[in-house]
């Protein structure tokens, strides 16, 4: 109990910090009033616009020194108030867009670490059974390959192979299209692409990891008296092996939670996905600080998140460490 | 040219100003394409007086015909139907594919890129349009009545026309629209440079539906001003109700055939059948803009069935839809020019032979093969060469290194500390992360490397704009000059514009073309002394080297077969409208074919 | 038994022979094709300029008697590059005519020199505060550690775009961006390593020697945390390299000038792709070749030195 | 069942190993016969085949690079290169060195008996669970019932090595094979893992090899015992003929190493030189003559067969308490070293050292 | 055992360690507190070996850890000498160092892998200064005769690294790092416990033979009770943090006082005698040392518990007339 208390004080602390990195960063390196006035904000001349430029500046406290600013900027956060998009017209709330642009980003992650362990699981176990065969090795070199494509450069060669040549899948998505389904005209469909991207090196970095752990378990004392003990292979593979040889995929997969980020990012710019991952480097390249912020809170969160739920997971799956 | 809209299109862009030829432009880019924060000039229309017109002749310098020319005296092939003799249908959901997506649809206070202004189109209607020979015509207006001296316009409204909201289109709703727009810090610029203040009677109002328009100059084709973002008519109601709630920006109200449905950013606007449609039938039930910013596939989306029509100014796109027979094409390179543009306040081009230098080591040829692929009309000047006021004489100087040298030697033997290496320094900025427009620079760069050495500064397009606007810059890759009359593009040229904000980019002042412009916007259109005034503006414009032009935009709105009728907005008075004008198109009278 | 006591003592052997089965471990034949790979491109990106390769920047338009497309008419005219592969230029050229083989080499200039700056930035700095925080701990490991956390808690890529598009594009920059994502790593697998190493005996030992903190840590541990860190610093490099291509992907990278991201965005839009597949798979295979061999390099590093919990 | 019939027949058994530098031969023809009933002790250094040997006989060697050749026959049925699984937890059980690793970290321990107990005798759920509650009983585990749902790392080490015994002892089978079972233990833990371990087996009439390092170990809790060197046998005898009458230098030299707590303190101890074998390149000859103080050029050259005397079994060409024995150790002394250039000192030396207050 | 008491420390002059109520406690989370070592009292005198034995966890590394101040104890004396070692600075500690040598359990561990074996043992100069010289220099010519001493090869050892080595030889390079400093006192914890029989031998053998050479004081710590009396003068005898029994050697095993000791013997299989190991087993467990029994520690398992030795911890006192101590109320010789 205690230590979930530490582990969630330990996790506000990091949302603490990772927001004031970003504020400071923002506050210091940008201005955000050219994204709410445009150019007129650096007008010095005409009194009108120098009054403009101080009502905007009052309006959204930019007058402010800038820890006055984090603190209200964190007030409101709290409160699920996450301020305006600077940049965009008539600056609606940046809820409209983590509302319309978060769906789809979950809907590609969540099948992307889907499809990942989908085919790291039973394609681990397949390596590890017969480690050393001609299967295992083929596997091994096939993981390592993918272990080291570039998302950007993977996406384009699904794109280039599948999309473009062969013309099976669609290359492109479409945000009003219906999710369920099974057409081009699906987004599911559509997804399939964008996320195999995504989980190919993902599904790639747990097989290596899962067939090494599950190598090293099979060698362990305790499977061989599963064996000496008369449990069949299957059953030991399964039943004694598998669970003690996750511990590695398990952590991976919440730092992976972290570098899908990164790949969504990617992903969703060559499939033209507009998702968080493009929200994102769109309000960097604007300088919109409150929709960088939220986004950044929001992928930071669920990272964080992810990595206390592995950790949950872990005291299932190893008593050794349930506190 | 009237303000022209000019709309960049994809790339960066949208604002107008912006640029660049978007060929091929990459994908991108355009996603941020809208990002907003068009300056506002962009388009704007304005309405100028009409001064008195001088013609001065132009100079008219020999230059030989080449090759160049004689590429662009070949007309631009149009391959739309004739669908005068069918029978218009009812229903269906047109599908348009945008370039980008824009960040409101207010014309009043947003400076509209081409996806916003084709949005718009649908949404709202103009006081005046420009019809098939680029003349102005009423249009929510019933009539103009020009003062003698063409200084002040009499505007009489058609009775009876009401917005989407039920407000009553009038004399007030008019007041309204012009008091906002002028008081926009950005759009107003564009504006208030042809009016005397709002104060002092800019606009008067005779009764509820007649109103006085009181400009600064002679302006023969003022109501041209109001036939683009400046002539979009929007509700009062929703205007007052949108400056207190911007996010009503998203949610036009105009009188226009079509009315606001929904809108979801970067994924779909729909629109809606206006039932109560002032000007004849609409035919179809609604109609989808879908903004798809990769080029290739917005055109294979049509291709496919998946898009109804779409608008691109990809010269790679072009040529695919082009390839295929059933695909209409309306097809025109009349309005903006692509070409660098240098500023004359800073160093090092506030000297003329820096910038004649760059002219002359500018590989224009290779940016016509690799970056127009060919495709664009090379340009020399702001018109092409179908245009009545096309210089013959006016050639872009351009691939010529031999002549740089010695400039460069001479101006850094005046300015040694501009230069480093005996190469003038340089920076060329633009808007991006654009690939094309990556590309460019580093084709520029090729040519003038030998001579200047050349920063490159990549600027997200709000500071891109932010820049250029305050003068912050050597050379920018620039599109502009899209007007359909020549004297609506004044905005861009007239000593009035250079300040702190300066929609005169160069910030070039130059009193004596100023008088030139203001006689010919004061001459009447069919004048022909006119044409001589604008061969003599190219030919100073030429001799300045403010700009050096590459090649006309060529814009296409492209459609599947079952789109009909796209070109057949008429006023009621019967004058048919033109179909096309930068990059967006009107589909009040469009139908679904079986 | 009293054998023992009867018995002649047997001297003992000071014949120092290896004890049996230490298996030899050996790096491979892998390990070796991967160096060589290694050497091959950075010798190539290096000697760039006195290689006989054709300017990178150079439009090398070709000509031909061709049908305008849209006016109908035949005219001499430039043949409308991309070029696919041929004698002239093996990997083709791009869209603007330049030589995908020079383009590639020397991106492959900036792409080398970018992973190399950043992971050696990262080694530096991570390196000395992770190995002082394992080994001093207290209130100093705690804060370490925690920025630590904090740099790993910010998705990466989200960062580098942040500081990139915040502070400039210059290639100063963008490595050191890149060098600070790979503080915490590099950071944690340093003060791993080190805590592992003293908690070892023969840290205790040097102390009972005598041995003061700062012969310790550099004498007894640095040597240790070192050689696993040579295993990252190939694979860091990899990482970097990456990223470099990511942030160029999104169209991040140095302005002026090309590496291997930018040259395969140039080439990645569908129509490109379609038409002229090699523009971008030129530099893909090369980027892909180079990540493969620093991967598998330190991959077999790692099993070589044992070093367990590398995940980068 | 019978007693003192043979279950166990090990004949020229063979296990290699594939490495880069050659075949491992961890087992080099070995030959035993183990008596129902009767307990085996296998002492060794450590690498000398001890596990390998017995891993081999169960078939449980978890490699693909092994080579086994040779006859293992248990109760009648050939079972060299066959798979042995449905002997294994019913017929033949194993109890491994490390208690920590040996038992399924996440498994409760009732899941770790009831498997077995359910697969062999067919149980249902609930019978194995009280079957298990009796069997951790036996083994002296306290409170069994709650025990069943704790999990390994919350006991013990020696109460996991009782868990173990349960657990092998489970399916009932007719042999053990217990890998040094108590090396990991503490001595007062190691005596009651080891009684236990006897007192099951004569209560089962169970046969069991019981592999160890320590020949005190073997000494109190086997019927006979074989000391292995370098994979091979070394010398083979009921455990009180060996103690009483050792006949291998190898058995000797072991025994002679280890301090006792009979003797005086600072008795001075005689270590057997020089390093194991290497067993891809073994030395030609005996395997002990390099470290062997009576090492002639015979033992160099010619590799000593098994000698069956009464069922006393060692390889030696001087077996220890022989004339020829005596005779080598002269001609050794004499010239300062062995036939393999081991050092020797020239006489016997008394062992009162100065180490006392020096 | 488990008892406290300083009745069998000595007077002699010749004593060069002595330890004093040695109290090591260390945190274990939730406020508990583990009692690794919880007041054990001895002396060393010089030239003496003491052994030191007990099971797994009773404290034997943690007090050899504490006499060198590695960490410092809790609480207790730990004289030198004439120097208090506790009361220390950094530096002070730092200069008493290569006066006071250890060698560890494990071979391999306890020797930097990365570094030449030469450069190991000559470590010890270098720090102290008289290192540095080139071939052939004093501290050189030093490191040479002793890694000779220990039966290694000089040369050898300036190319090889720890790993090329075995075990044994491990050792051997452990006790030369130990032996270049010159050192009083050696605290071998467990030296020989991850040897296999025969080079443990060795090892002891050439311990007993270093110690002659450059006399030495040993402190011996194993749980083989075999190998301690084997090399010690005295034995000391822990239980859980607490000390059992001290005394000569023979005195000790001949005839054990404490119970404790007594079961610990009996356990011990010997080889020369069938029946060595047929007494009774110990019963349950071993108590965790974050909370030990009250009174004598060993309460809970000696099978002459009383009420008393559950409330009241038992002094050490000396039995017969020889020097042979123990911590009990029913001590089994008197
Ligand atoms: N899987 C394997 N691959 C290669 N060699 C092996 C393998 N398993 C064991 N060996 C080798 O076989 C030899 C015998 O090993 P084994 O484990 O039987 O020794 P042991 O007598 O049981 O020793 P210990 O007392 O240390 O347990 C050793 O030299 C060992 O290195
Ligand atoms: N640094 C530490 N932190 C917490 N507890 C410790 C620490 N060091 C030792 N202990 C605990 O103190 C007790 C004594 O440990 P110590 O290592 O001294 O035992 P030992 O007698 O040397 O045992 P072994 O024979 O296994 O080496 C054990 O219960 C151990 O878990
Ligand atoms: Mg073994
Ligand atoms: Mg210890």
């Amino acid at each position: 109990m205690k230590y979930w208390l530490q582990r969630l004080g330990m996790m506000i602390a990091l949302l603490i910090a990772v927001s004031m990195l970003t504020f400071g960063a923002m506050s210091f390196l940008g201005d955000p009033l050219f994204n709410i006035l445009g150019p007129i904000a650096g007008d010095t001349e005409n009194p009108e616009n120098v009054a403009k430029v101080q009502a905007a500046k009052e309006q959204y406290y930019l007058d402010k020194p800038v820890p006055e600013r984090y603190v209200r900027w964190a007030g409101d956060f709290i409160t699920g108030d996450f301020g305006v998009q600077f940049s965009t017209d008539g600056q609606p709330p940046v809820s409209d867009l983590v509302k319309e642009r978060l769906p789809r980003t979950i809907q590609l992650t969540v099948m992307a670490q889907i499809l990942a362990l989908g085919i790291a699981i039973p394609w681990g176990v397949l390596s590890a059974s017969r480690a050393n065969s001609l299967t295992d090795r083929a596997s091994t070199m096939t993981a390592f390959g993918f272990v080291s494509l570039p998302q950007f450069a993977l996406g384009i060669i699904l794109l280039y192979v599948f999309g473009i040549k062969l013309d099976l899948l669609p290359d492109t998505y479409n945000a009003t299209d219906p999710f369920w389904g099974f057409t081009h005209g699906h987004r599911l469909i559509q997804l399939i692409l964008p996320a195999f991207t995504l989980a190919l090196p993902a599904a790639s970095t747990y097989q290596r990891l899962l067939r090494t752990d599950l190598i090293t378990t099979l060698q362990e004392d305790f499977v061989l008296m599963a064996r000496a003990k008369g449990m069949s292979r299957r059953k030991v593979l399964f039943g004694h092996a598998l669970r003690p040889s996750m511990f590695s995929v398990l952590t991976v997969f919440g730092i992976t939670a972290g570098a899908l980020i990164g790949g969504a990012l990617i992903v969703e710019t060559i499939f033209r996905i507009p998702g968080v991952g493009l929200a994102i480097v769109e309000a960097i390249l604007r300088e919109d600080f409150p929709v960088v912020l939220a986004l950044v809170m929001i992928v930071t969160t669920a990272f964080l998140v992810l990595n206390v739920l592995v950790d949950l997971l872990y005291s299932v799956l190893d008593p050794r460490v349930r506190r | 040219g009237g303000g022209s809209d000019d709309e960049s299109s994809s790339d960066a862009g949208d604002t107008s100003t912006e640029t660049t030829a978007d060929s091929g432009d990459g994908d991108m880019d355009d996603s941020d394409a809208d990002s907003d924060g068009d300056m506002a000039a962009d388009d704007m229309d304005d309405a100028d007086d009409m001064d008195d017109a001088d013609m001065d002749d132009a100079d008219m310098d020999d230059a030989d015909t080449d090759d160049m020319a004689e590429e662009e005296s070949d007309a631009i092939v149009t391959e739309i139907e004739d669908d005068s003799d069918l029978d218009p249908v009812f229903g269906g959901t047109l599908r348009f594919g945008l370039e980008a997506d824009v960040d409101g649809l207010n014309p009043l206070t947003s400076a509209l890129s081409a996806p916003g202004l084709t949005m718009g189109a649908a949404v709202f209607d103009t006081w005046a349009i420009w019809d098939e020979n680029d003349r102005w015509a009423p249009y929510l207006a019933e009539s103009f009545t020009p003062s003698d001296d063409f200084r002040s316009w009499t505007m009489k409204i058609r009775p009876g026309i009401e917005f989407h909201d039920g407000t009553p289109l009038n004399a007030e709703a008019v007041r309204i629209n012009f008091e906002t727009v002028i008081a926009d810090p950005l759009v107003g610029l564009a504006v208030a440079p042809f009016y005397p203040s709002v104060e002092d009677g800019a606009l008067e109002i005779i009764d509820d539906l007649t109103v006085v328009f009181n400009l600064l100059d002679s302006d023969t084709t003022f109501p041209g001003s109001l036939a683009g973002a400046l002539g979009m008519v929007a509700s009062p109601t929703w205007v007052a109700a949108a400056l207190e709630d911007p996010t009503l920006n998203q949610q036009p109200v105009g009188t226009g055939p079509f009315a606001y449905d929904s809108r979801s950013a970067d994924s779909v606007t729909r629109f809606v059948r206006n039932e109560n449609y002032w000007n004849g039938d609409v035919y179809l039930d609604a109609i989808e803009f879908v903004p798809v910013t990769d080029p290739d596939i917005r055109a294979s989306l049509l291709l496919e069935g998946d898009l109804n029509g779409l608008a691109t100014t990809n010269v790679a796109s072009i040529s695919t839809t082009a390839e295929d027979d059933s695909i209409q094409n309306l097809l025109d390179d009349s309005t903006e020019e692509s070409f660098t543009m240098l500023n004359s306040a800073t160093a090092p081009f506030d000297d003329i032979r820096a910038r004649q230098a760059l002219t002359f080591a500018t590989p224009r040829d290779n940016y016509n093969t690799l970056i127009g692929l060919g495709v664009n009309r090379p340009a020399d000047q702001m018109f092409t060469a179908d245009s009545a006021y096309y210089n013959p004489d006016v050639v872009q100087e351009a691939d010529m290194p031999e002549r740089s040298g010695e400039l460069v030697e001479s101006y850094c033997a005046d300015f040694p500390d501009n230069c480093a290496d005996g190469k003038i320094n340089m920076e060329l900025q633009w808007s991006g992360p654009s690939v094309v427009q990556t590309r460019i620079a580093e084709l520029l760069n090729e040519g003038w490397k030998e001579f200047f050495n050349v920063e490159f500064q990549e600027l997200p397009q709000d500071s891109h704009i932010q820049e250029t606007a305050f003068g912050l810059y050597n050379a920018v890759t620039w599109r502009q000059f899209g007007a359909v009359d020549p004297s609506k593009d004044n905005v861009w040229l007239l000593c009035r514009t250079v300040g702190g904000i300066s929609l005169n980019w160069p910030k070039y002042c130059d009193e004596e073309r100023d008088a030139l412009l203001l006689e010919a916007q004061a001459m009447d259109a069919d004048d022909p002394a006119r044409v001589a005034k604008y061969q003599e503006l190219s030919q100073m414009i030429n001799e300045d080297y403010l700009y050096i032009f590459f090649n006309h935009t060529l814009w296409s709105q492209s459609f599947g077969p079952e789109v009909r009728n796209v070109c057949a907005r008429t006023t009621p008075e019967g004058v048919v409208g033109r179909c096309q004008v930068n990059g967006r198109t009107f589909f009040h009278t469009a139908f679904l074919a079986e | 038994m009293t054998a023992a006591t009867a018995q002649p003592e047997l001297i003992a052997s000071d014949e120092d022979e290896l004890p049996n089965f230490v298996a030899k471990k050996k790096l491979g034949f892998g390990f070796w094709l991967a160096i060589t790979w290694l050497i091959v491109i950075i010798g190539a990106a290096v000697l760039a300029p006195v290689l006989p390769l054709k300017d990178p920047d150079q439009n090398f338009v070709q000509f031909e008697e061709k049908e305008n497309p849209i006016t109908g008419k035949l005219t001499e005219s430039p043949v409308q590059p991309p070029y696919s592969p041929s004698s002239t230029h093996i990997f083709g050229t791009d869209q603007d005519a330049r030589d995908m083989l020079s383009r590639t080499i020397y991106g492959a200039r900036v792409s080398l020199v970018v992973g190399f700056a950043a992971i050696a930035f990262g080694m530096i700095v991570g390196g000395t505060l992770g190995m002082i925080a394992g080994f001093i701990g207290g209130w100093f490991d705690r804060i370490v550690s925690f920025l630590f956390l904090c740099l790993l808690s910010f998705p990466a890529l989200v960062l580098a775009i942040l500081i990139t598009a915040l502070i400039d594009r210059s290639l100063f920059t963008i490595a050191l961006t890149l060098g600070i994502l790979a503080i915490a790593p590099v950071g944690r697998l340093a003060r791993a390593q080190t805590l592992v190493f003293a908690e070892r005996e023969f840290v205790t030992a040097a102390r009972t020697i005598g041995a003061k903190n700062s012969r310790i840590l550099i004498r007894e541990l640095l040597p240790n945390v070192l050689i696993p860190m040579s295993a990252l610093a190939l694979l860091g490099m990899a990482v970097s390299i990456v990223a470099e291509g990511s942030l160029a992907f999104l169209g991040l990278s140095i302005e002026k000038g090309s590496t291997w991201g930018k040259l395969i965005l140039t080439g990645s839009g569908i129509s490109d792709l379609d038409k002229a597949p090699w523009i971008a798979f030129t530099p893909i295979i090369f980027l892909f070749l180079t990540v493969v061999a620093l991967n598998f390099a330190g991959d077999r590093l790692r099993d070589y030195f044992d070093v367990r919990e590398i995940t980068v | 069942m019978a007693v003192n019939t043979p279950l166990l027949e090990v004949e020229n058994f063979n296990v290699g190993f594939k490495t880069e530098r050659g075949l491992a031969k961890a087992v080099d023809g070995v030959s035993f016969v183990l008596n129902r009933g009767e307990t085996l002790g296998i002492v060794g250094e450590s690498g000398s085949g001890k596990s390998v040997l017995n891993r081999g006989i169960m078939g449980l060697i978890a490699s693909s690079r092994v080579v086994e050749t040779g006859s293992v026959i248990f109760d009648g049925v050939q079972l060299a290169n066959q798979d042995r699984q449905d002997l294994w937890g019913k017929r033949i059980s194993m109890i491994f060195q490390d208690p920590m690793t040996s038992l399924n970290p996440v498994m409760k321990i009732g899941k770790q008996i009831n498997e077995p107990i359910r697969k062999h005798l067919g149980f249902s759920k609930s019978q194995a669970t009280e079957r298990a509650i009796e069997l951790l009983t036996s083994v002296g585990i306290p409170e069994p019932a709650r025990r069943i749902s704790q999990y390994p790392h919350e006991m013990s080490g020696g109460m996991r090595q009782r868990v173990m015994i349960a657990i092998a002892m489970s399916g009932e089978p007719e042999m053990m094979v217990a890998d040094e079972p108590t090396t990991a233990l503490d001595v007062t833990v190691q005596k009651y893992i080891l009684d236990l371990l006897r007192q099951v087996q004569l209560d089962r009439g169970m046969a069991m090899t019981l592999i160890t390092h320590d020949l005190g170990v073997a000494r109190g809790r086997t019927d006979q015992i074989m000391v292995m060197y370098g994979g091979r046998i070394m010398e083979h005898a009921e455990t009180e003929a060996l103690f009483a009458n050792m006949r291998h230098p190898y058995t000797e030299a072991l025994l002679a190493s280890i301090p006792r707590l009979a003797h005086a303190k600072h008795t001075r101890l005689s270590p057997i030189p020089g390093a194991p074998p290497d067993i891809v390149e073994p030395p030609p000859g005996c395997r002990f003559a390099p470290r062997c103080r009576y090492a002639q050029q015979q033992c160099i050259t010619e590799s000593p067969a098994v000698i069956d005397d009464n069922g006393h079994r060692y390889a030696c060409f001087y077996p220890v308490g022989t004339d020829e024995n005596a005779e080598a150790l002269a001609t050794n002394q004499a010239r300062g070293e062995t036939a393999t250039g081991l050092k020797i000192g020239p006489a016997p030396s008394k062992t009162d050292n100065d180490g006392e207050n020096g | 055992m488990a008892g406290s008491g300083t009745a069998h420390l000595r007077d002699k002059d010749d004593v060069i360690l002595r330890v004093q109520d040695l109290v090591m406690e260390f945190p274990a989370g939730k406020g508990q507190v583990v009692h690794a070592v919880s007041g054990i009292s001895f002396d060393i005198a010089e030239g003496e070996t003491l052994g030191l034995v007990g099971e797994s966890g009773c404290g034997k590394s943690t007090t050899a850890k504490a006499v060198i101040q590695l960490p410092i104890p809790t609480s207790g004396s730990v004289l030198f000498e004439e120097t208090e070692l506790t009361g220390l600075s950094k530096e002070e500690l730092r200069q008493t160092r290569p006066q006071l040598q250890m060698i560890f359990q494990d071979p391999i561990a306890s020797l930097n892998p990365r570094r030449r074996v030469f450069d190991i043992v000559s470590e010890g100069l270098e720090v102290w200064g008289s290192g540095g010289g080139g071939e052939g220099s004093f501290a050189e010519s030093r490191v040479e005769e002793i890694i000779r001493a220990v039966g290694l090869d000089p040369d050898q050892t300036r190319k090889r690294r720890p790993h090329e080595y075995s075990g044994g030889q491990c050792q051997r390079i452990s006790v030369a790092r130990a032996l270049v400093l010159d050192p009083k006192i050696i605290i071998c914890d467990e030296p020989v416990s991850a040897l296999d029989v025969s080079v443990q031998a060795q090892v002891l053998n050439m311990l007993e033979d270093m110690k002659a050479r450059y006399g030495l004081t040993l402190m011996f710590i194993s749980h083989d009770l075999s190998v301690v009396k084997n090399i010690s003068d005295r034995v000391a005898v822990m239980y859980l943090g607490k000390m059992c029994e001290i005394g000569d050697g023979d005195l000790l095993f001949a005839n054990p006082a404490h119970p404790y000791t007594k079961v610990l013997l009996a356990a011990v299989p010997d080889p020369e005698n069938q029946h060595a190991n047929d007494g009774e087993v110990l019963a349950g467990e071993l108590p965790s040392p974050i909370d030990p029994p009250t009174g004598c520690r060993f309460n809970t398992r000696c099978p002459h518990a009383q009420d008393i030795c559950r409330t009241t911890e038992p002094q050490i006192e000396q039995v017969g007339d020889g020097d042979h101590w123990v911590a009990c109320h029913f001590p089994l010789v008197s």
